[in-house]
Order: C-alpha cells, then sequence, then structure tokens
C-alpha cells in the first residue's frame, strides 16, 4: 500500500492534473499529494531501515535520507507556488504541474530502486521531466537554456546506459544486476569491466549532478528556470543524483576499488570548487551565480565521498544541508525577481529596507550558504577538512581552503552588496507587498535547518551513521 | 626619609639656577665681556614672581596647569638622581622609565600649552619640539641601556654607583661613547646652542622659546626655573655617568661632584659660544648621530661580554 | 560556574526578547538595559572570582555538536580577558543606548540584539575549552560584528569596509581551521585539555605557530594584515568600533596565549617573530596614526600601536618559556595582560570621547574642528585622560603596563644570551620610540581638536552630550586613574593569569618583588601630586595680590591673527613624517600659491598604507582579473560544453585504465 | 561471420551520415542503420529473447523516428545543413581519428569478450564516438537529435554482449525512454523554430558569463 502512495499515487495525479481545466484546483491537488507523499515518508522512520516491497523496489538507510529530504522539500515547494503562480498567465499550467508530479514519482523511484538498471531509467525519467519545468516563461533565453540542458543531460544519460551496461558485462556470472547481488558477490565482477563501468557511471550521473566538467548546463538552467523548479532541481533532483553516485561509490567499496576510485572522486570534487570559484567571483546574474553554487557544494559532496571514513558522514551531513540551503536561497530568489522584476545583481539593492522579511531571508540564506556556524554546513565542511588533514592528503586540503575563501569572496561581494544599503532611485521596483505563501515556505525551511544544522535530533544522527556505514565510512 | 627627599629638593631649588648664571658668565668672559652677575638668574625669576600675569582669552586652564606640572614633574625627577655623597633618597627598581616618562609628562603638557594659545608660532614651537623629543627619548633609553647592561640593575643610583674607576679599564670606550651622546641629549633636552638657541627672539627659529611665547608673570617664572632645574638634574645625571668618583669616600665625593658641575656649566658656556644654531632640518641628523655614537657603545658592551 | 552560565542565559533571554521586539521602541531600549546590566555584572563577578581564588572553573553540556562537544571552563587566563569584555561592553553599551536613542528612524531592536549577540559570542570565544566550539563562537563574533559595523549601511564606505572585514577574517579563520586541525590530529581530540597533555614536535610547533599568527593576527591587526582596521573602525559607529577595538582585537592575543599554553614549547625563532611583529606593528601603527587627520582612523592606527606593544610583552614571554627563565616569562606574559586590559579601557573611553564628539560635531576631521574644551567639558577632559593614559606618561593606567613591558624587557637582558639581548634592547629602544610618537600625536589629536580656536566649523551651539552618553566615558577615565594609582590590584590579576600561561604557581616572594617598586613609585607620584598641589597653592595666593588681564594671545605683533592660522594637525605631523619619510609613503601635493597676489593655492599630506596598496589592492585586482579572463569557459556554444565531457571522459580512461 | 558484416556495415553507415549534408538523407541512413542493428541479435543467439528485441528496434528505430524526424522537417522546413563546425572535410577526417581512438582503447582495455566476436566491443565504441562527432560538430537542432540517435545505436550494440541477461522490462525500458527524450527534443526544436525562426543552434549562445 505504502508503494502505491509513494511512487504511484502522484503519477496518478499527474494524469489528473492534465485533464483539469481551473490552474486553482491544480495546485491544490498537487499541494495534498505533497502533504500525502511527506506523511508516508515520515511513517517510514519509525519503521525498521531495510524495507523490501519487491526485488526491485526497496528502502535503505541511505535511499530513506534522500527521500524524506526530497519530499519535504517537495511539500515546501508545493506551498510557494500557490503564491508564486497567483498571477494569471496566457497559458495554464497544466503541463507544468503534471510535469512537477510525475517529478516527484520518478524521484521517489531513484531512491527506492534496487535494480542498477531501473535507477538508470528513473534518473534518465527525471531529466527528460524536468525539461519542460524550465522552459515555463516561453522566452528565447528559456529555451535556449532548455535545449542546453537536454543536449548535455542526454549526452550524460547516454553515458551512464553505457556504464549500466557495463556494469551488467561485468556482473555476468551474477547474472542480475540487483543492488543487493552485486554487493553481495563483489568478488566475482570481473574488474576490468567493472572499472570501465565505474568511470562511465561517475561521468553519466555526474552530469546529472554537475560536477565539474559536465557542469556548463547547470547555471543557464537555474539561471533561467522559475525559482520554484530551480529550488526543486538544486535541491531534489540533485539529491537523487548524488544518491546514485553513492551506489556506485557502495559498490566500489565492497569490490575493493576504493584505492581506484577515490582519487577520482576528489578529483571532481576539487575541479567543481574550482570552477565554481572562479564563476561566482563578480557573477552579474544572481540565479547563475546559484547554479555556480550549487556546482560548488557538489563538488564539496563529491570530495566528500572521495575522502572516505568521517568525510563520508559529513557530505551526506552536508547533502542534507544543502538541499534545504539551495531550496531556501532559490525560494527567496523567486521573492526577489516578483519584487524587483530582474535577476541582475546591480539593480537589486537595498533588500533589507524595501521588502525586510525577503531581506532577512536572504542575508540567512547566505549565512548557511557560506557555511556560518549555527547551520550545518559549517560542521561538514570543517569535518571534511578534518578529514583530509588526518588523511595527510594536504594538496586537496589546500585547494579545498583555497577555493572556499575565493567563494566566499564572490558570495558576499554578490549577496551583502544586494541585501545592504538602498534602493536607487532607478530600481525598477514593484509596489508588491510580500504575500504570506511566498514566505511561510521560507520560515518552514528555517526551521528544518535550523534543527538540522543546530540541535541535530537523536534519529537523524543514527540514520546518518548507518548511511555512512553503508558506503563505507565510519 | 622624607627630611632627605626635602633636602634633595632644597638643594636643587637653591642651586639650579646657579649653574645658569656660570653659563652665561663664562659666554660672556669668552667674548670679552664682563656679562650679568652670577646670580642674574635668581633676579630674572625673583622679578617675574612680582609680576602681574595676562592670559588670552582662547586659553583653558590647561595654559595655567603646564607650567605647574613641568616644574613639579622635574622637580620630582630629581628625587632619583644622587647628588656626589647624597645618596637618591627613594630609589626603586625601574625608576629610570618612571625617570624618563616624568620628563614625558611635563613635554606633554607643554605641548598642548602651547596649542592652547592658539596662534601659529607656539604651534610651530610645539611641533618642533615633540618631534626632536621623540628621537632625544630614544638615545636617551640606549644610554641606559648600555648603563644597566654595565651594573646589571634598573635603579638610576645603582647604574650610575657601579661607574667606578675599574670599570673604566674594561668598559672605558663604552661609557664614554654613552657620556658622549647623553651630553647631546642634554644639549637637545634642554634647547641649548646646536639644537635651539635660548637668548634669541626670531620667533621662525625658535623652539623652547617660541613654546612660552604666550606665558606671562608666575607661569613663565615656574617655566624659567623649570628649566633650571631641569638642565642641573641632567647636568647632575652626565656627571655622575662621566666621572667615576663613586669609589672615593663621601667628602671627596662631594668636592669633586660640585667641580664637575661647575665644569659642565662652563663646557656648556664654551660649546655654546663656539658653535651657532644648526638649521631646523640638520637637528635630527645630530639626534641620529647621537644614537649611532651610543650603538657603538651597546655593541661593545656586548662584545666585551656583558 | 553557575555565575558565568546565568549572565549568558540572560543575554541570551535579551537578545531574543530582542529580536521578537522589533516594534515599539521604548521597550526594547527597556529590555536592552535590562539584560545588559545584569549580564555584565554577573560575568564579571564570574570572572573575578576565578582571578582572586585562581581556581579555574568547568562545565560540561551534553549538547550533541556534530564534531566537537559544547565544554566550557574559565580558567585564569579566559577570567582576566571576560573581565576586560564584560566591564568594556557594559560602558559601551550603556553609551550606545544613550547615543542612539535620538535616533529615529533606524530599527533599534536589532542592533541592540546584535550587540547582545556579540558579547555573547564574546563570552564563549573565551570560555570554550572544544576547539570546535571556539571556531563556532569565533565565527559568530566575526558575524555578529560585520553587522554592527553596518549599522550606516547607506553610505558605500561603510558597506566596503564591512565588506572587506569580513573577507579578511573569514580568510584568516581558514588559517585557524588548519591549525586545529592539526593540532587535534595529534592529541587525537578536539579538547584543549588533551591537546595540552599530548607533545608537539618542534617543526610542527613551528608551522602551527604560523598558522595562528596568520590566524588571529589578522584579527589582532599585526602590521601586513591588519588592512581592515583603519576601514572598519571609522564605518562603525563609535561605541562599535569602541567594543571592537577594545576587546574583539585582543581575542586574536587571546587565541595567540591559548596556542602557546597549549603547545608550551616552541623553536626559539617563533619568540624572535613574535617580539620583530610588536615592533613593527608598534612603530608601524603610530607613524601611521600621525599620518591620520580623521579622529577614528587616528584611533585605529593606534589600536594597532597597542597590539604591538601587547606583542613585545608576549614575545618576552614567550621567550623567558623557551629558555627556562620562569621570572622573564612571568613578567612578560604579566605585562602583555596588563596592557590588554588597560588598552581596552582607555581605548574603549577614547572612542566613545571621540563619538560624542563627532554627534556634537557632525564630523570628525580633525582640522575643521578646534577650542572644543570649552564647549565640550565633559568629553574634553575624558579624552585628556584617555590620551595621556595611551601615551603611557604617569599618573594613569598605560605607564604601569608599559612600565611592566619594559621591566621584562630588561630582565630579558640581563639573563638571556647574545640574540637575545640584541632583540630585548632592539624592542627597549621601539618602545620608547612608540612612546615618544604616541606623547606627539596625541598631543596634536587634543590640541588641534580641544584647544585653540575652531578653525572652520562654528562651534557656538555645540552643546554636551546627554548624561547616558558621559557617565560611561566617567567610568572608564576612573578606571584610568585608579589603576595608576593603585595598580596593585589589577598587578595581581596579571599575575595571576600569566601564572596559568607558565603553569606553574607563583610564590608570594616573586608577586611581592614584582609589584614593590610599583608601591615605591605610586609614593613618588604622590609626591608628585603634592608638588603640584602646593605650586598651585602658591600661585593662587600671590595671584590675588598681582593684576591680572584678558588680552588677545601675543602674536609677535600681527594685528588680525586668524583662527586659519594656527597649526593644523598635517603641519604639526610634518617635521615628524618629515623625518620618519623614507620609512612612510608620505605624499605632499597641492598647487602652492605662485605670483604675487595669489588667488588660491592648496596643499594636502597624506600618508598611505603600505600593505594595504602595495600588496592586498593589487592580489585582490589579480584574483579579480583572473577569475574574468578564466569565464571564457561558459562560451555559450553547446558543442563546446559536449567537448568538455568527453575529453575529460577520455582523460579519465586513459588515466585511470590505462 | 555474419554478424562481423553486420557491425562493419553500421560503422560504414554512421560515417557516411557524418559526411552527409541534407537532413532528408540522414534520416534515411539513421533508418538503414537501424534496420541493420535490429538484424543483429538475431545473428548473435536466435532464441525468443531476441525476437522481442528486434521487433522493438524495428518498430521504434525504423519506423516510428524517423517518420517523427521527417514530420518535424516539413514542420520547420529546413532543407539543408548550413556548413558544420569544421567543414565537412575535416569532420569526416576527425571521424576517422576518433574511430582510431576507439579502436585503440578497446584494444588497451582488453575487456573479456565471450562467445561474440572481438568486434563488437570496438565497433559500438566507435559508432557511439561518431553519433558524439555528429552531435558536437552540427548546427541544425534535427542534426544534432540524429548524432544523438546514433550514439543510441551505438549504445544498443553492446546490449547485444548480455542479451539473454537482463530482464525484458528493463530493455523495454531503455528503449521507451530514448523514445521519449526524442520526442522532447522534437517539441523543442519546434519552440525554437517558432522563437528563432530558424532551428539552427547558432543564436544559441547568449547564455555565457
Amino acid at each position: 500500500m505504502e508503494l502505491f502512495l509513494l511512487a504511484g499515487f502522484p503519477a496518478l495525479m499527474a494524469a489528473v492534473v492534465f485533464l483539469l481545466r481551473q490552474d486553482r484546483l491544480r495546485k491544490i491537488i498537487l499541494f495534498l499529494t505533497s502533504l500525502v507523499h511527506l506523511f508516508v515518508t515520515i511513517s517510514f522512520w519509525q519503521g525498521p531501515r531495510d524495507v523490501q516491497f519487491n526485488p526491485f523496489l526497496g528502502f535503505d538507510a541511505a535511499s530513506q535520507l534522500v527521500l524524506t529530504l526530497v519530499s519535504i522539500l517537495f511539500f515546501v515547494v508545493s506551498i510557494y507556488l500557490i503564491g508564486y503562480l497567483k498571477e494569471k498567465r496566457r497559458r495554464s499550467n497544466g503541463i507544468f504541474m503534471g510535469c512537477l508530479l510525475c517529478l516527484l514519482s520518478t524521484m521517489t523511484l531513484v531512491t527506492m530502486s534496487r535494480h542498477m538498471g531501473l535507477l538508470w531509467i528513473a534518473i534518465a525519467s527525471t531529466t527528460l521531466l524536468s525539461a519542460p519545468l524550465i522552459n515555463y516563461y516561453r522566452k528565447p533565453r528559456g529555451i535556449e537554456a532548455t535545449w542546453k540542458y537536454l543536449l548535455i543531460s542526454s549526452l550524460g544519460i547516454a553515458l551512464g546506459l553505457l556504464g549500466t551496461l557495463f556494469l551488467a558485462i561485468s556482473a555476468a556470472p551474477v547474472k542480475t544486476i540487483f543492488l543487493a547481488d552485486i554487493l553481495d558477490n563483489a568478488a566475482l565482477l570481473s574488474p576490468s569491466w567493472l572499472k570501465l563501468s565505474v568511470i562511465f557511471l561517475l561521468v553519466g550521473y555526474g552530469t546529472k549532478m554537475g560536477l565539474a566538467p559536465m557542469h556548463t548546463w547547470k547555471p543557464d538552467a537555474y539561471g533561467e528556470a522559475p525559482a520554484p523548479v530551480g529550488a526543486l532541481m538544486s535541491g531534489a533532483v540533485t539529491a537523487c543524483a548524488f544518491l546514485a553516485v553513492c551506489r556506485v561509490a557502495q559498490i566500489c567499496f565492497h569490490a575493493g576499488l576504493q584505492r581506484f576510485v577515490s582519487p577520482i572522486f576528489i578529483l571532481l570534487g576539487i575541479l567543481s570548487m574550482g570552477i565554481a570559484a572562479i564563476f561566482i567571483m563578480g557573477q552579474k546574474d544572481f540565479n547563475r551565480m546559484l547554479g555556480y553554487s550549487s556546482v560548488e557544494h557538489m563538488g564539496i559532496l563529491a570530495l566528500g565521498i572521495g575522502l572516505g571514513g568521517g568525510a563520508v558522514w559529513a557530505s551526506l551531513f552536508h547533502a542534507v544541508n544543502n538541499a534545504f540551503a539551495k531550496g531556501l536561497i532559490f525560494l527567496v530568489s523567486g521573492n526577489l525577481y516578483q519584487g524587483f522584476r530582474s535577476k541582475k545583481v546591480e539593480n537589486i539593492q537595498g533588500v533589507i529596507h524595501r521588502f525586510p522579511v525577503t531581506g532577512i531571508f536572504l542575508i540567512l540564506g547566505f549565512i548557511v550558504l557560506i557555511g556560518f556556524p549555527p547551520f550545518g554546513i559549517f560542521y561538514s565542511e570543517l569535518l571534511i577538512l578534518k578529514e583530509a588533514v588526518t588523511a595527510q592528503r594536504y594538496l586537496a586540503a589546500f585547494f579545498y581552503v583555497l577555493f572556499l575563501s575565493v567563494i566566499f569572496f564572490g558570495y558576499s561581494g554578490v549577496i551583502l552588496r544586494m541585501a545592504l544599503g538602498r534602493p536607487t532611485e532607478d530600481t525598477p521596483v514593484t509596489a508588491k507587498k510580500e504575500n504570506f505563501f511566498m514566505i511561510a515556505p521560507l520560515v518552514i525551511l528555517l526551521g528544518v535547518l535550523f534543527f538540522s544544522g543546530v540541535f541535530v535530533p537523536g534519529p537523524f544522527y543514527d540514520l546518518l551513521d548507518e548511511a555512512s556505514a553503508l558506503l563505507g565510512g565510519r | 626619609m622624607g627630611i632627605r627627599i626635602l633636602l634633595h629638593i632644597m638643594v636643587v631649588v637653591i642651586l639650579s639656577p646657579l649653574l645658569l648664571g656660570i653659563t652665561g658668565k663664562t659666554k660672556a668672559f669668552l667674548v670679552g665681556r664682563w656679562g650679568p652677575p652670577l646670580l642674574q638668574p635668581y633676579y630674572d625669576i625673583g622679578k617675574l614672581f612680582r609680576k602681574g600675569n595676562v592670559y588670552s582669552t582662547t586659553t583653558t586652564w590647561i595654559f595655567q596647569a603646564a607650567p605647574v606640572v613641568s616644574m613639579a614633574a622635574v622637580l620630582v625627577s630629581a628625587i632619583f638622581v644622587p647628588f656626589g655623597s647624597l645618596k637618591a633618597p627613594l630609589p626603586f627598581f625601574g625608576d629610570i622609565i618612571l625617570f624618563a616618562y616624568l620628563y614625558g609628562l611635563a613635554r606633554f603638557f607643554m605641548i598642548i600649552a602651547a596649542l592652547d594659545t592658539g596662534s601659529s608660532f607656539e604651534g610651530m614651537g610645539a611641533s618642533r619640539e615633540a618631534a626632536f623629543s621623540c628621537l632625544a627619548e630614544v638615545v636617551l633609553f640606549l644610554d641606559f641601556i648600555i648603563l644597566a647592561l654595565l651594573s646589571k640593575s634598573l635603579v638610576l643610583s645603582e647604574m650610575v654607583e657601579g661607574n667606578i674607576l675599574s670599570s673604566w679599564q674594561l668598559f672605558g670606550p663604552a661609557i664614554l661613547l654613552a657620556g658622549v651622546s647623553y651630553f647631546l641629549v642634554l644639549l637637545a633636552e634642554n634647547a641649548r646652542i646646536p639644537v635651539d638657541d635660548p637668548a634669541t627672539h626670531l620667533e621662525l627659529t625658535m623652539v623652547h622659546e617660541v613654546m612660552v611665547l604666550d606665558h606671562s608673570g608666575w607661569d613663565l617664572a615656574y617655566i624659567l626655573y623649570g628649566s633650571a632645574i631641569k638642565l642641573f638634574v641632567l647636568g647632575a645625571l652626565f656627571v655622575n655617568i662621566l666621572v667615576p668618583f663613586h669609589g672615593l669616600p663621601p667628602v671627596m665625593q662631594t668636592i669633586v661632584f660640585w667641580a664637575g658641575m661647575i665644569v659642565l656649566a662652563v663646557g656648556l658656556g664654551i660649546v655654546e659660544s663656539c658653535m651657532a644654531r644648526l638649521r631646523l632640518n640638520q637637528v635630527p641628523q645630530l639626534l641620529i648621530g647621537a644614537f649611532v655614537f651610543a650603538l657603538v657603545g651597546l655593541l661593545v658592551v656586548l662584545i666585551k661580554g656583558v | 560556574m553557575s555565575l558565568f552560565l546565568s549572565s549568558l542565559f540572560i543575554l541570551c533571554l535579551g537578545a531574543f526578547l530582542l529580536v521578537l521586539l522589533t516594534r515599539s521602541r521604548a521597550m526594547s531600549g527597556l529590555i536592552f538595559l535590562g539584560t545588559l546590566i545584569p549580564g555584565c555584572l554577573l560575568g564579571a563577578a564570574a570572572a573575578l572570582g576565578v582571578l582572586i581564588h585562581r581556581a579555574p572553573i568547568d562545565h560540561r553540556l551534553n549538547l550533541r555538536m556534530p564534531a566537537g562537544e559544547f565544554y566550557l571552563g574559565v580558567d585564569p587566563l579566559s577570567a582576566f580577558f571576560l573581565l576586560t569584555i564584560t566591564i568594556l561592553f557594559l560602558s559601551a553599551g550603556v553609551y550606545g543606548y544613550g547615543y542612539l536613542k535620538s535616533d529615529k528612524e533606524r530599527n533599534l531592536s536589532v542592533h541592540y540584539a546584535l550587540y547582545h549577540a556579540a558579547l555573547i559570542s564574546l563570552m564563549l570565544v573565551v570560555t570554550a575549552k572544544n576547539a570546535v566550539l571556539f571556531l563556532v563562537a569565533w565565527e559568530l563574533m566575526a558575524l555578529s560584528s560585520y553587522f554592527l559595523i553596518m549599522f550606516h549601511d547607506e553610505k558605500k564606505a561603510v558597506r566596503e569596509a564591512g565588506y572587506l572585514y569580513l573577507i579578511v577574517t573569514h580568510t584568516g579563520t581558514f588559517c585557524l581551521w588548519v591549525m586545529f586541525l592539526l593540532m587535534a590530529r595529534q592529541s587525537g581530540s578536539m579538547d584543549f585539555d588533551q591537546m595540552a597533555l599530548a607533545s608537539f614536535p618542534l617543526p610542527l610547533a613551528g608551522a602551527l605557530f604560523i598558522l595562528g599568527i596568520i590566524g588571529f593576527g589578522v584579527k589582532a591587526g599585526f602590521i601586513p594584515l591588519h588592512i581592515w582596521l583603519p576601514h572598519a573602525h571609522p564605518a562603525a559607529p563609535s561605541h562599535i568600533s569602541a567594543v571592537l577595538s577594545g576587546v574583539m582585537i585582543k581575542m586574536g592575543v587571546y587565541g595567540l596565549m591559548r596556542t602557546i599554553l597549549i603547545i608550551k614549547d616552541f623553536p626559539e625563532w617563533c619568540a624572535v617573530t613574535l617580539l620583530l611583529i610588536g615592533m613593527i606593528s608598534g612603530v608601524g601603527g603610530v607613524l601611521y596614526a600621525l599620518g591620520q587627520h580623521e579622529i577614528k582612523k587616528l584611533l585605529a592606527y593606534h589600536s594597532v600601536e597597542n597590539i604591538g606593544i601587547i606583542t613585545l610583552g608576549l614575545g618576552t614571554g614567550l621567550w623567558g618559556q623557551i629558555c627556562h627563565n620562569e621570572f622573564a616569562a612571568l613578567i612578560g606574559y604579566a605585562g602583555a595582560f596588563l596592557h590588554v586590559f588597560n588598552h581596552a579601557v582607555f581605548k574603549g573611553l577614547l572612542f566613545l570621547s571621540a563619538g560624542s564628539l563627532i554627534r556634537s560635531t557632525r564630523t570628525g576631521e580633525i582640522d575643521r574642528l578646534g577650542g572644543l574644551l570649552k564647549r565640550l567639558p565633559w568629553t574634553g577632559h575624558l579624552f585628556l585622560i584617555g590620551a595621556l593614559a595611551i601615551c603611557g606618561l604617569p599618573l594613569f593606567n598605560g605607564f604601569v603596563s608599559e612600565w611592566l613591558v619594559y621591566r621584562a624587557l630588561f630582565e630579558g637582558m640581563f639573563h638571556f644570551e647574545l640574540n637575545g639581548i640584541a632583540l630585548s634592547s632592539l624592542a627597549v629602544i621601539s618602545l620608547a620610540l612608540i612612546g615618544g610618537l604616541a606623547a606627539a600625536c596625541f598631543a596634536k589629536a587634543f590640541g588641534a581638536i580641544f584647544l585653540g580656536n575652531s578653525r572652520s566649523i562654528d562651534i557656538t551651539h555645540v552643546t554636551e552630550n546627554s548624561v547616558l552618553m558621559c557617565v560611561p566615558m566617567a567610568v572608564l577615565g576612573g578606571i584610568c586613574v585608579w589603576i595608576g594609582l593603585f595598580p596593585a590590584v589589577m598587578v595581581s590579576f596579571a599575575l595571576g593569569a600569566a601564572a596559568t600561561m607558565t603553569s606553574s604557581p607563583i610564590s608570594s616572594a616573586t608577586e611581592g618583588v614584582i609589584i614593590a617598586p610599583l608601591l615605591t613609585a605610586v609614593l613618588v607620584l604622590s609626591i608628585l601630586i603634592g608638588t603640584i598641589a602646593i605650586l598651585t597653592l602658591l600661585k593662587r595666593t600671590a595671584m590675588k595680590f598681582l593684576p591680572v588681564e584678558k588680552a588677545q594671545t601675543w602674536g609677535c605683533g600681527y594685528a588680525m591673527p586668524t583662527s586659519r592660522m594656527q597649526y593644523t594637525a598635517a603641519s604639526f605631523a610634518q617635521p615628524l613624517l618629515q623625518i620618519f619619510r623614507n620609512v612612510l609613503d608620505y605624499r605632499v601635493k597641492g598647487n602652492r600659491p605662485k605670483e604675487y597676489f595669489p588667488e588660491e593655492g592648496e596643499v594636502s599630506s597624506r600618508v598611505t598604507d603600505a600593505a594595504e596598496d602595495f600588496f592586498f589592492r593589487p592580489a585582490f585586482g589579480f584574483i579579480k582579473s583572473l577569475s574574468a579572463k578564466l569565464k571564457v569557459i561558459q562560451c555559450g556554444y553547446t558543442q563546446w560544453y559536449l567537448l568538455y565531457i568527453l575529453i575529460f571522459l577520455l582523460m579519465l580512461l586513459v588515466w585511470k585504465m590505462v | 561471420m555474419w554478424l562481423d558484416l553486420a557491425l562493419i556495415l553500421i560503422v560504414c553507415l554512421g560515417v557516411v551520415i557524418l559526411g552527409s549534408s541534407r537532413l532528408g538523407t540522414m534520416i534515411q541512413l539513421f533508418a538503414a542503420q537501424s534496420l541493420v542493428l535490429s538484424a543483429t541479435p538475431l545473428l548473435v543467439h536466435p532464441g525468443k529473447h531476441a525476437v522481442v528485441m528486434t521487433m522493438g528496434t524495428l518498430i521504434l528505430k525504423v519506423f516510428l523516428m524517423p517518420n517523427l524526424l521527417s514530420w518535424a522537417i516539413r514542420h520547420v522546413s529546413i532543407r539543408r545543413e548550413v556548413q558544420p563546425l569544421v567543414g565537412y572535410g575535416k569532420t569526416l577526417m576527425l571521424g576517422g581519428f576518433l574511430m582510431g581512438v576507439a579502436f585503440w582503447i578497446s584494444f588497451r582495455l582488453e575487456l573479456p569478450v565471450r562467445e561474440t566476436s572481438n568486434l563488437l566491443v570496438p565497433c559500438a565504441f566507435s559508432v557511439v564516438m561518431v553519433g558524439f562527432l555528429l552531435l558536437v560538430s552540427r548546427f541544425k537542432a534535427i542534426t544534432q537529435v540524429i548524432g544523438y540517435l546514433v550514439m543510441e545505436n551505438g549504445i544498443f550494440l553492446f546490449a547485444l554482449l548480455l542479451l539473454e541477461k537482463t530482464p525484458l522490462l528493463v530493455e523495454m525500458g531503455i528503449l521507451l525512454d530514448i523514445f521519449v527524450g526524442v520526442l522532447i527534443m522534437g517539441i523543442v526544436v519546434n519552440h525554437i523554430n517558432q522563437e528563432f525562426g530558424s532551428a539552427s543552434t547558432v543564436n544559441l549562445t547568449n547564455l555565457r558569463d
């Protein structure tokens, strides 16, 4: 029954939404499905960690972690959408809502899939479903972003498919590529095919996750996508991609390829942070900067997995915090766009004094993104550095710290210049007051961030410990 | 101990203008004049005590407090310096720092009093005074370092008494260099000829004189008296440093000390009559020269093994 | 410990209430004072308790932080700093309340809440016994002080200053991250107590020392890393810059001391570096201050100078520790501790009086002020007390701590071997030079602002500020005089703290040997005050019988002297800056009047900050231009993007498979 | 032996697509290549499973997708491909070089290939490389879609290696996904055409830093 509620129900609702006429009804359905989804996910927390519905679908600690993260974020975005889509639009948002609901079900599928082939299908469908979401405004730049997003991610998916095929070939003696079977008799896998498949999988799912050389679609896609879509993609979809990459790492750990794969992860991590550092510095467009910030945080995740040990725990912790932080900052950028009707940094000024609540949340978002203490990202960045220092990878630690400080230059240069000061006369400020639906999600996200960073509840700790044990960390 | 302090201060108060008198007499004698009587400074100060005061409207209480504070600071600094057989009444470990900073206090108040009058001439004098005194203070401290290294103690009287005949064989050059650089500091601190001309009235060239341009009556008297005491105290310290009389019996010490003071006064007169005032941007070079002398002295002490 | 925890609780409560109550102004002011005063007093009581009994107390809260744990402890070292923090925050807070009361259009309760947050984070930094908690409090302190600085955020200069401050402190903090993690790796745990038990090989201690110097030096303001100080202080409101330079830069000193306490044995070159940094920061700070003609920038550079003096004390203490000369180490650290407290008090006093000066005359430019002592008696006299104290002149607290530092340096001279003596004498010379230059600089500042006539602004309607602003200043002035005349109490506290640094209990004999000379010095000072009293009495009685008139200042016969003919701060500093011109980048520009009847001419002189203009600005520009050049990667052509992926794939294949 | 012939034929057709400039011919060439491709499962090891695979590929890649693409061409009314990134001659040379790299890699990796021919892995790699080159070097959106499909054919060749292992459901899922992918690409090409008046991606470059 829960399986249907989690995966099937949203898809069904998507079909219903396609048929409906009025926009308001669609929004309510969206809100209700996300609420149901959230309740079911929470209900799984009490139950045992490893649940097996059928050979293809099941839960383990890591997937439950990502599923909770996805459903909380989706629920918050659904509330935000009620306020966001208020003003009238010529074209009905049927396709938009339908794709969103399908996206929810495919993301649930990704977390639940125990078969590598099924995992690939779910990832591929999340990509295809998010393409129309980016193109909501039908503006030339939006179309260009969608085209680039489609092309690059479909190349990534193709490479992922090749990787899965190579994995299947290497798992020939095992006869199936169920995750459980591969992990149990990992020794039987033929090493050379496995290495080839790991490389192709890493590049494929790395493109989906937005790691360095394959990140080029991210700034365009997040720059042009509407804010809630940006929040969902940067928070939830990348988390699912990260889960897929974790599965690959899990396989490598079980097959004893630790020494083979960790240099690749570290290279990807440092490269992503380097690229992000270059592009955040002096960025002109706020949403593009958030795209690069997502590249940076994915780099930190990859670096954490690469370093192993305590850093795996830290990168999972970071994934959770990053998802909520990205959600928060993207929704804030949505409010900014509603208020200032522009994404350019120079004509958004003095947000604190023009829209006090959004201004405060903008600064809080900055504090969370930068990794200031009360929130979780500070601890995860510190732990990753601790692991780098104890594992005596001084070069990686040096670059890690260097890029973190350059990125800090970039962020504070952009966000603080926007938040403080006074709105200049020519800033095109619409006389709109901030409406409730666009503030409530920010408050919820901040609350969740506060609990995931400062007073970390007990069960959340155990989930993290089990998930990191799964992936070969301490 | 209170009586010895009073005795010490009485000696300083009574005898210090005499030093100025002797210098004035030697300067006049060298140019063939009889010059003013020996007690001329006493007459000047006495005259000023009987005169009324004129206060500028722009000045505040600081203008009147500065002469008093500078006189008192200089008087109190006399307690640390032994005069021949008269031992310093109140020595304590680290009194050279209080000694130097008391002069700093006096100088600080004189400078802000000069700025208080709000005239450009006093300001000129104040800024020059501030500039030169910074360098002079550094040289003074370097001399104290040499003495401290020689005597291994921070009490001024012990530092000076350690300088007996035997120490001259080993550290003769160091003490000589310290003495010479100290003499140059003496000239700079008391506005004697090479640094500043006490007798001139051309404002643009003066340093000390122009700072006291606006003072009158009792304030001017205190300032004159204070500068006389300052010359006396620093001179006494100079004599203590240079003349190794501390090993002799007390009676001989007093005789040699006072003879030294007179020789110092005469020496000052000679220096002033055969040298002209230096240009203002050359005075720092003079003080840097004194600093180098002291530095060489320090190196000698270090090499000789402290 | 309960005292300290209750004060923390009250402050947190106050901050929380203030955040909620952003609407009503009267209430927020009341809550602010209502929680600040008890909080600070309780904190001070806790600190005094530890200082008097010299027994450390600590407390472990079972709050599960991801990496470290919530472990607080107050030992005499942190108690001394805690005392400084509480006293200064209390007086600056009361002053701030008075200062901001008349500011109608700004939302004050947020500012008050941030003030509380800064205070709490500072108290946590000082009492944290766990590296992670220390870093958390350190970053909270940087963040809350950033937003405090940004009070007047409508001005562009303020935003630039805040931006520079945040960047420089945050980059410094990364060095601290690496340092603490290396120490944790060596000792196996994040707690300072376990770290203190571990033994650190000399090369590692050297590396940690360098990281510590950079990380804490950025906060403390050692010369090359001080660039944010002269920008942040003029930007912040004066009660914030008082707290910033009085206490917050001392956290750098505290951090350095805590690291020295943990690592204990260092290679000798560390003490040499500390002394050299002290000298350079001291002399450089005061020389740059001489060249500044804006009151708050001048005071900011003086903070750098006083940090230099503190580092001299620290350097001698460390040297004594390395050469196992307990006595020199003890006095060195005691001098450094006492100067930390003294500097906090008189620098706070100076900034507060500068603030009330700026509040009344609307400008901080020294060259446009003058003759304000008559209009602002309270501010003027308290500024004078602060100026005398900062120059280390005898009757005030600056002298006591400089005397201790001198004593430590001379102690070093007597007992260390050759290069020890050479360096200590160099340090004594530089300290003497600092003393002289500071006296000149503050004579310039006090004389130009408060004495003579007003140079360009009309001061007839300038009035003294409210009592709420003058009382805290008076309290700080009182503390300066009290320590100057009765130093025994504070010196014993400093010695107690220094004992924890040398981790050997000091016998009452050694304490006597140190304090006895100070008591005689106080006796001499009382004789000085007696003589002053007698001389003024003499003069007063004589003046009754002698004529006294009022007249125009004697301008050597010049008939119409105007107030603009007075010596300004720039002209006052010109001879000194001329002497040190090759050390400083001292530029004089402007067209001097040429013909016989010149219509107009103007001269302006400027001292540019070498560290900033020749290293940090170009470095920052280089990073920006590099990132602009590298932006070509995102060139817009999808084909190139796909090629990136293919090339990366082939590279991985070749690297990993072949 | 028949298998090697088919593999070589697929690779040659790929190269011909790379060289051709008219969209119509490219679609027909792609259909031919997919036809040969659908024959290969039967050649490797005939069986019920292989028949289903062949039918799937036939329906999807030989009939459905080419018609969709030609509909898109007619709708978007573009006939001739504009000059590719580096000119036809050089693209072909580059194609040859990439095939060389593919063969070198598969030779170096000495992957254990059991009963099927040792030509399979290199050919699959080279078809993927050719598809990729087509994707990268052309400006017309439709041509890029065709390049993507040729790459899918290459991946399908790899799937032959484990024909009877992967369950049918997964196989069908993969084909379905590719089809949906192409469908959405077609829709987006349609939008591009409405917005920019031509389906060339030359003016799709103003999103840059």
